[in-house]
């Protein structure tokens, strides 16, 4: 299956996050006269590797990666290496962890197998390398998420604003953008 | 866009294929570098219908983006209803009943026909042909009028809700689509004794336009236009969703990959979906169309979803981002033509400019869609 | 009206040149006007010209974005004398369901740059509301309705 | 100048002048009946008409020669269509036998077709796909 294929070859890109996990510890069994104690959640710091596996039915995509900005391009030479073409790159303004996450979304014409690309990139000035050498479609893709976020693609022929007027400096999409 | 380098001693002048011109069918605008009748390169310019409906999605609810779904590709805007329908339901795991799931197949079935053949009348009439149109408009309205008795719409729906659709269908709609099949099929040897096998038409549309499938591959370009260069991906088949897998019917494939076959393979889709709708309504069976226990408030739980349908003009995604509110937090659509379009300036390098106005016929275009 | 001004009138009344300028969903509608069934060649408008030289009558059909605006006067201002401006649909008169507090890119109605004579309610109106905005704009040339009015209700 | 040639003198300067009233007559009409007002509003209207935009660069450059050749077998057929209108008007008149006619007329336009058989040879008719990228 495609699917298992492609996870083994993008295993080497993803990267580990330390991630928040709400556990909760059972409360000590009560000793004979009191009453039982509540569970208490306690928030924890767990490394974790961030390539999943989601279930289809609810999520809409068979793997899910997280990869440095940087390894986006090796990551879309793998794919194109076998034969995914590119759905659609949207960026999402995490405005609270002061960040923006650029999603590419691939998918394979014999068999289905919708494999998510993500990065995050600081917020101040995002910067992710441009794959429109590899794949042609994302020149316009790339030119709609700078003008709608201001990430600048390092390598992309003609940043110019695509959907918004030519000398238009401002990035509608951001959470804190005012009209 | 392969980075094609002309040398500069050729005399070239700029031709503005304009935001008002007849084969844009709406506000493209692409930048024609010419030597004489060649085209050097053409850059197109987006943006002139370009209304926002992305952070429309982030400062409304879940329920009130769904007149946007309509406005998008406003020709086959039901598949777009279902595509904005079916990610909040894989989102929040609302069930569909049987009923509603076959009338959404019927109507979004019925909407591709309408959309085609307007395609078709307005594609004839950008290689000259004027008649045509008339005779498609004609029976469009047919699908129009059956359309407007159950969704009270004629071109913007609004018709699906989460779990369901809003309004059942009677039996004057049944008889009506029955009959407007029957009066569809008599007609369309007549399309294709007029049109097709014309033999102006045949030289304006052979080896025209030639997209390999490297070339889709690249730009990411799907639907028809996919098809008509012998790709067998249907976002029905390739990704079965709805009731779909209870219908028979083929992907019309052409391997040419000229404006002939994404022509043929219109056409033919006409047909298939015309199998569609006469099995989905031989197979309607009874019950609710309104899931029992829908949520008036829709709060889907955290974390991004991706859901995609077959649009008239190709695979038609939603990105749902939710942060767990009333509100989502980020709404991507991904419209095929905007892909489709990109491939636009590679395919028609070196062209002449009538057959790259045949080239971007068959890459039937609606520009809100692109612009969103 | 002197008679030589009401027969320029009548002429010029019923012979209104659309030029093809369609924005978005309105467009659909008016080329359904356009069309067989509602077939605005009864009323004289059926010829759409796609140069602005040879129309009368310029119908904003769709929503007006702001990179468009200087389009839509630069082809208003090509239109030879008289010449007047149908604003059909929401979107033409008022940014229709366009507007939210963050649009930044939409022109919120035609009138804000245009002369409007002739304002067509709907999203998108219906094609027999185009045709009644037509008859309305040669009763508002000639002053007299030669139509028979919808009595609705 | 006797009576007849006159009278043809006459037919002619009529035709003249009604050809010229045809020509000249909508000028003057349109210039009377046109509403005096204007409501233009950004004065472009003299501008080129290029779908809205303000044309970029200039067209008069120099083009390829294989407009020229296509402009002067146009031309060389419209003449040789103005020339049959005589004959057409003269034909089987003056000799009175069909055929030495109609073999002057074939020969006549047989010899133009040469040029067009010229052409086609050179590919004239042929619009071929071109690559603009450098090698």
């Amino acid at each position: 299956m495609g699917l298992a294929k492609i996870k083994e070859a993008l295993a080497g890109l993803a990267v580990t996050d330390e991630i928040e996990v709400v556990k909760t510890i059972p409360a000590p069994p009560p000793a004979e006269g009191e009453a039982p104690g509540k569970p208490v959640e306690v928030k924890e710091k767990v490394e974790q590797n961030m390539l999943f596996t989601p279930d289809y039915a609810k999520k809409g995509y068979h793997l899910d990666v997280k990869v440095t900005p940087q390894d986006v391009v090796t990551a879309a030479r793998i794919l194109i290496a076998q034969e995914f073409f590119l759905e659609s790159i949207t960026g999402v303004d995490w405005m609270k962890d002061g960040q923006i996450e650029v999603v590419y979304d691939f998918n394979l014409w014999q068999t289905l197998c919708r494999v998510v690309i993500r990065t995050r990139t600081d917020r101040t000035n995002p910067e992710v390398p441009t794959i429109s050498d590899i794949y042609s479609g994302a020149n316009w893709h790339e030119r709609e998420t700078h003008d709608f976020f201001g990430v600048t693609f390092t390598g992309h022929p003609d940043l110019s604003p695509l959907l918004l007027p030519e000398d238009a400096d401002f990035h509608p999409l951001l959470k804190d953008f005012k009209a | 866009m392969s980075a094609d380098v002309i040398d500069k001693s050729l005399e070239t002048f700029v031709l503005n294929l304009g935001p008002q011109h007849p084969a844009t069918h709406g506000v493209l605008r692409v930048k024609l570098t010419m030597d004489g009748e060649y085209i050097v390169h053409a850059e197109p310019v987006l943006g002139y219908i370009h209304r926002m409906h992305e952070k429309m999605g982030e400062n409304r609810t879940w329920a009130q983006f769904m007149p946007n779904t309509g406005r998008l590709d406003y020709l086959a805007a039901l598949s777009y209803n279902h595509g904005y329908a079916m990610a909040a339901e894989r989102a929040e795991g609302i069930e569909v009943p049987e009923r509603a799931e076959y009338i959404r197949c019927i109507t979004v079935e019925l909407n591709r026909i309408a959309s085609h053949l307007l395609w078709f009348g307005a594609f004839v009439l950008d290689l000259g042909g004027f008649t045509p149109l008339l005779y498609a408009f004609d029976d469009r309205e047919q699908i129009l009028d059956l359309l407007e008795s159950v969704t009270g719409a004629r071109l913007t729906f609004c018709y699906f809700r989460f779990g369901g659709v809003y309004n059942d269908i009677d039996d004057n709609f049944i008889t009506g689509t029955r009959e407007f099949i029957k009066r569809l099929r008599s007609r369309m040897p007549m399309y294709h004794d007029l049109v097709t096998k014309n033999i102006i038409l045949i030289k304006r549309l052979k080896d025209i336009g030639p997209i390999s499938q490297e070339m889709c591959r690249r730009y990411g370009a799907t639907g028809p236009v996919l098809r008509g260069s012998g790709v067998n991906f249907d976002v029905r088949k390739h990704e079965p969703y709805s009731v779909y897998p209870e219908f028979d019917f083929d992907i019309p494939v052409y391997t040419e990959g000229d404006s002939m076959a994404r022509y043929m393979v219109r056409m033919d889709e006409m047909e298939q979906s015309m199998r569609i709708v006469e099995q989905g309504l031989n197979k309607l069976p009874e019950g609710p169309v309104m899931a029992a226990k829908a949520p008036k408030i829709l709060k889907p739980a955290k974390g991004d979803y991706y859901c995609a349908v077959e649009a008239a003009r190709g695979s038609f995604g939603i990105r749902l981002v939710s942060d767990g509110t009333n509100t989502p937090y980020r709404l991507k659509l991904r419209s095929p033509t905007f892909s489709n379009l990109s491939l636009f300036s590679e395919a028609c390098h070196g062209m002449l400019l009538p057959d790259a106005l045949a080239l971007m016929g068959t890459l039937d275009l609606v520009i809100p869609e692109i612009d969103r | 009206m002197a008679p030589l001004d009401q027969v320029l009138a009548l002429g010029r009344a019923n012979s209104l040149w659309p030029m093809t300028f369609g924005l978005a969903c309105c467009a659909i509608e008016m080329m359904a006007a356009g069309a067989s069934r509602f077939d605005l060649a009864r009323f004289g408008a059926e010829v759409f010209r796609p140069s602005p030289r040879q129309c009368d009558v310029m119908i904003v059909a769709g929503t007006i974005s702001k990179k468009m605006e200087p389009a839509v006067k630069t082809l208003y201002d090509q239109m030879p004398e008289p010449k007047w401006v149908i604003a059909m649909g929401n979107c033409a008169i008022s940014g229709g369901p366009f507007v939210f507090p963050g649009q930044y890119g939409i022109v919120e109605g035609a009138d804000k740059f245009l002369p409007v004579d002739i304002y067509i309610p709907g999203c998108p109106p219906r094609p027999e509301a185009l045709i009644e905005g037509i008859l309305e704009l040669e009763e508002k040339i000639t002053g007299s309705r030669r139509w028979p009015r919808v009595q609705c209700g | 100048m006797d009576q007849r040639s006159t009278t043809d003198l006459l037919y002619i300067a009529a035709f003249f002048l009604g050809g010229l009233g045809f020509a000249i007559g909508p000028f003057i009409i349109a210039t009377l009946l046109a509403p005096r007002g204007t409501r233009n509003i950004t004065q472009k209207t003299k501008q080129l008409i290029e779908c809205g935009i303000t044309p970029i660069g200039d067209a008069w450059i120099r083009y390829g020669v294989i407009y020229y050749l296509y402009a002067l077998i146009f031309l060389a057929f419209d003449v040789d269509v103005l020339f049959l209108f005589p004959v057409a008007m003269a034909y089987n008149k003056v000799t009175g036998l069909g055929i030495g006619d109609f073999v002057e007329v074939v020969l006549f336009v047989g010899i133009l077709s040469l040029a067009l058989v010229y052409a086609w040879n050179k590919g004239v008719f042929e619009w071929k796909r071109k690559n603009y990228n450098r090698p």
